[in-house]
């Protein structure tokens, strides 16, 4: 159990990321091409590889780098709406890292925030719209309010955690209101939004690695 | 669907290996080997008309970087939106000073890159306007029509935009034309069978061995209307109705009419489809002044065809009617 | 495989029918429907090139009449030999007083009814001249090449004689280069699936999920080589040493190469195909000095591609270079 | 049983061909598509539909007129190799009939062995090639042979069709010279020749015309 992440954290929680989400891509891809045109499984494979990669150079940089450049070799491999959205999270949620040595719940709540805030100005949609937005807003939320109560961070994870399961299952009812799946709106209820599925599971990933990380 | 390529994460690459050394006459890569640019760019004083887009769409949208085309491209994945970097270099490599027009389909993914590639070129003073195509009747009602697909109705927009800065329009007005180009194109389209993703490896969709499905994507997106696969005369009648009563295109409308391929329906099938939307439009008094029947937008190997109408005025006639000149599309 | 048709006995007419909608321009009718030729036919004092063969393989036959290509052909039902009065009114309609070249595939079936349209038009003192074209190494081994198949390699025959007539060549001139050209053109081509003839509606053959077949015929004919699919570049290997070691092409040898599609396979897998053809022969010493890629010859929806290439001299090189244009293929 | 055959059994046994060539139809696509291109199938149903078209203007010409139109309007509309030897073993066969008012055991016998030597000079093919040529051959010999033994027209064709069959049937073995199946020569054993089997065909229909026609 961690209660702050270090530098190496960061590097070890995103390399685990990309190992959890690359083994969830078959369920992602029949996600998006349910609703979508099925590629979120080969962005999520081919980013987190790009990401992956792009850490074994950056290692020694600092984590305001790492998150950075990490996330632009993520959409630079594997452009798509989802790439250029996580981009956009991380840009913005390393931008809060300047000059940071150690995240803690009331760091990791303002990244999660300041990503929200990207993606929404990115993407020009809101909450309800039955996007990746559904599931990072709880999570945001859930952080903030962590950090408000100055919880531990393997608590206020936990919470996230919750709080994305809770905004993912909540995407089932909704109708798309933007993106490609828009173009079929209707046909999109009873299935719940790939983008918010893979937010969800990027949470759930890093609550395992403060968990369990010695 | 069985696939001529070798590992297919290098299939993007490999194709655009192939590109480059069978037209070095009329195509050079960047910095960036997923930028590729028109030869002879940058044309100094020329607006540059840049485009991009997801692979497996030949001749979208590479195919039409050329004389009296486009300038530059990047060329994503297979379906999948390049990235902004990219953009931002073939952007680099062919602004001749006058500012750029971003021309492409209106895709998230690919509005969401090129829109930061757009403030990239920003950060170098160079001036980027956008026009999305949104041609596809199928995936929005009329009062919404610019969130609308891009799919066939690209050809036209690219036609336009490129004789009208080959001419030596400024940005402005070739922003204008093609603006205008494209608020009078509509699209309709139909699917007889999937095509596959190389890296994915599973089609696209499913569908029944009697069936077709009216209005789908051209990355399978689905449609509006699937049943029993119906007659070349009934999908016409379906197709034109669609198009027609959508902008709508009425009595003595002059239009350039495109009737597209997707990758597997033969050359044959698009003239006996052809035929008949024709013969409607000649029945509703609508004038076709110009035909293009082939393949200019495809979906991989996906059966099946769209009709794409365009309505004329003085200054849109003239820019389809001006010489073109790609390794994939040539008018004289 | 589901196709956009009507009644599968009236595909062929249909189809022309949406070729001379589209194509006044460029293409007019004989008083043999069936029988179809350039709209400024006859053109005096020039040698007419005539063909034909059956209907599917669009641009061949019929998507090579045109300026600098073929005078007129005549349409055959889907694989299926036109008849031997098609091929006397396109002669009738078409010659310019100095004599015709009947220039067409190696199918026994076309040759015994463009034999009798000769003797037909011998009757008229109308001069007749055949070339055949026999370009697919599959079908016959190198000593007994006039046996073979014309496949892809009629696209290079179109090309050579057409040109050849338009400078005002004489008949004799014009068989003799087309002849020459054609000895030197060898095809080799792979199929990965089958396509249907609409009025048969079963597959012309079949084959495994994980084959293909090299050296099959553009009808389906059997090939030399049924085994598992290969990569794109294993492929590439096989089609390259058959046509290379066949006639053979040798060091500083310069070509005029066409990697052709049979009709399902998408324009990014034969890109990919021709990096690695061009890689081989630039690793023997073969110069390309041109490349044509894309579809060519079809087989309607068949998924396969072909290689053909041609040897060049100094008088084929200015012929492959002229300018040409059909509704279907143009070259400035 | 006929002994003779009238113009008006000449058209009566065309038409019977067409019917009973175009119920084998399938037959021989088959055959055809297993060494050839399969469109033989095809070509029977147009050919002998466009004859069968083509009788009903021609009914009241002379024999040799209506067996000279009813081949060209075969390949006319079903051009192809066998279209063409079609009309060629028609035209020549016509021929044979200028002036002839009745058809008995000699004159049939003329009619195909000029229809056999049309077949040749067009194909430049050869006996033995694996072609229509195997069948045909045959038949024409059988006839002439009939014909000098002067039999009656129905057991002459009783003859005729056994020659045919074993004509046929001898093609199974050999390997093809000539034609598309020629590409191919050395799969195109074991398998039936198309062309000699339509043939065959042809010879069995008349067969069964003259021994069963009132
Ligand atoms: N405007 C938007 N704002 C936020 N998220 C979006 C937006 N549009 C799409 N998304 C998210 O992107 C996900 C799809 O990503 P991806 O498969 O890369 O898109 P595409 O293939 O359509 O380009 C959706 O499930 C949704 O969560
Ligand atoms: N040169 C030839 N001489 C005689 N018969 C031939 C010749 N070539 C082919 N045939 C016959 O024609 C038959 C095939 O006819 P068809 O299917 O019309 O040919 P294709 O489809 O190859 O044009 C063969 O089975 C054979 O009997
Ligand atoms: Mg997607
Ligand atoms: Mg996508
Ligand atoms: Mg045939
Ligand atoms: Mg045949």
């Amino acid at each position: 159990m961690k209660e702050t992440l270090t530098r190496d954290d960061l590097v070890a929680a995103l390399r685990k990321m990309g190992d959890d989400l690359t083994e969830q891509a078959e369920t992602l891809r029949e996600l998006d091409a349910a609703i979508g045109d099925g590629d979120l499984g080969i962005t999520i494979t081919i980013g987190f590889g790009a990401l992956e990669e792009a850490l074994d150079e950056l290692a020694d940089q600092d984590m305001s780098t790492i998150l950075m450049r990490g996330g632009m070799a993520f959409n630079r491999k594997a452009a798509s709406t989802f790439g250029a959205l996580f981009a956009t999270m991380t840009m913005r949620a390393a931008r809060e890292l300047r000059g940071v040595e150690s995240i803690g719940t009331a760091e990791l709540a303002q990244m999660a925030t300041a990503a929200f805030e990207g993606v929404k100005e990115r993407g020009k949609a809101e909450l309800g719209d039955k996007t990746m937005l559904d599931a990072l807003g709880p999570t945001a939320e859930a952080l903030q309010q962590a950090a408000d109560e100055g919880v531990l961070l393997v608590v206020a994870l936990e919470r996230a955690e919750e709080a994305a399961l809770k905004g993912v299952q909540a995407t089932v009812e909704m109708k798309s209101k933007t993106g490609r799946s828009s173009w079929f709106s209707e046909r999109t209820q009873g299935v719940q939004d790939p983008g918010a599925t893979a937010v969800y599971m990027m949470v759930r990933s890093l609550a395992g690695y403060v968990a369990t990380a010695e | 669907m069985k696939k001529i390529i070798n590992e297919p994460m290098a299939f993007v690459d490999e194709m655009l290996e192939g590109i480059l050394l069978a037209h070095p006459d009329q195509l050079k890569v960047t910095s960036d080997p997923r930028a590729i640019i028109r030869a002879d760019a940058p044309v100094e004083g020329k607006v540059a008309i840049l485009t991009g887009g997801g692979s497996g769409h030949l001749p979208v949208f590479l195919g039409y970087v050329g004389q009296g085309l486009a300038d530059g491209c990047s060329v994503g994945n297979v379906f999948s939106s390049p990235s902004a970097e990219t953009m931002y270099e073939a952007t680099l490599a062919t602004h001749g000073g006058v500012g750029c027009l971003y021309l492409y389909g209106n895709y998230s993914g690919d509005t969401m890159n090129f829109d930061m590639a757009a403030e990239m070129a920003d950060m170098e003073d160079i001036r980027v306007e956008t026009v999305l195509v949104s041609d596809d009747v199928a995936s929005a009602p009329r009062e919404q029509w610019k969130r609308r697909r891009g799919v066939a109705g690209l050809v036209f927009a690219y036609k336009v935009a490129g004789a009208s800065a080959a001419e030596g329009a400024t940005l402005d007005e070739v922003v204008a034309v093609t603006r205008r180009a494209v608020a009078q194109t509509c699209s309709m389209g139909v699917a007889l069978a999937p095509c596959t993703v190389p890296a994915a490896g599973v089609p696209t969709f499913t569908i029944g061995d009697d069936e077709m499905e009216i209005g789908m994507g051209i990355h399978g997106e689905a449609g509006v209307h699937r049943g029993k696969l119906e007659s070349a005369d009934q999908i016409a009648e379906r197709l034109t109705r669609a198009v027609v009563d959508d902008l709508p295109f009425k009595r003595d409308d002059q239009v350039a009419m495109l009737i597209n391929g997707l990758g597997a329906t033969p050359p044959e099938e698009l003239y006996v489809l052809y035929r008949r939307v024709r013969q409607i439009l000649e029945g509703e008094g609508i004038f076709v002044y110009r035909s293009y029947i082939g393949e200019y937008a495809t979906s991989l190997e996906m059966a099946g065809a769209s009709l794409t109408l365009l309505r004329l005025d003085e200054e849109l006639t003239r820019l389809i009617d001006a010489p073109a000149k790609s390794p994939f599309f040539e008018q004289s």
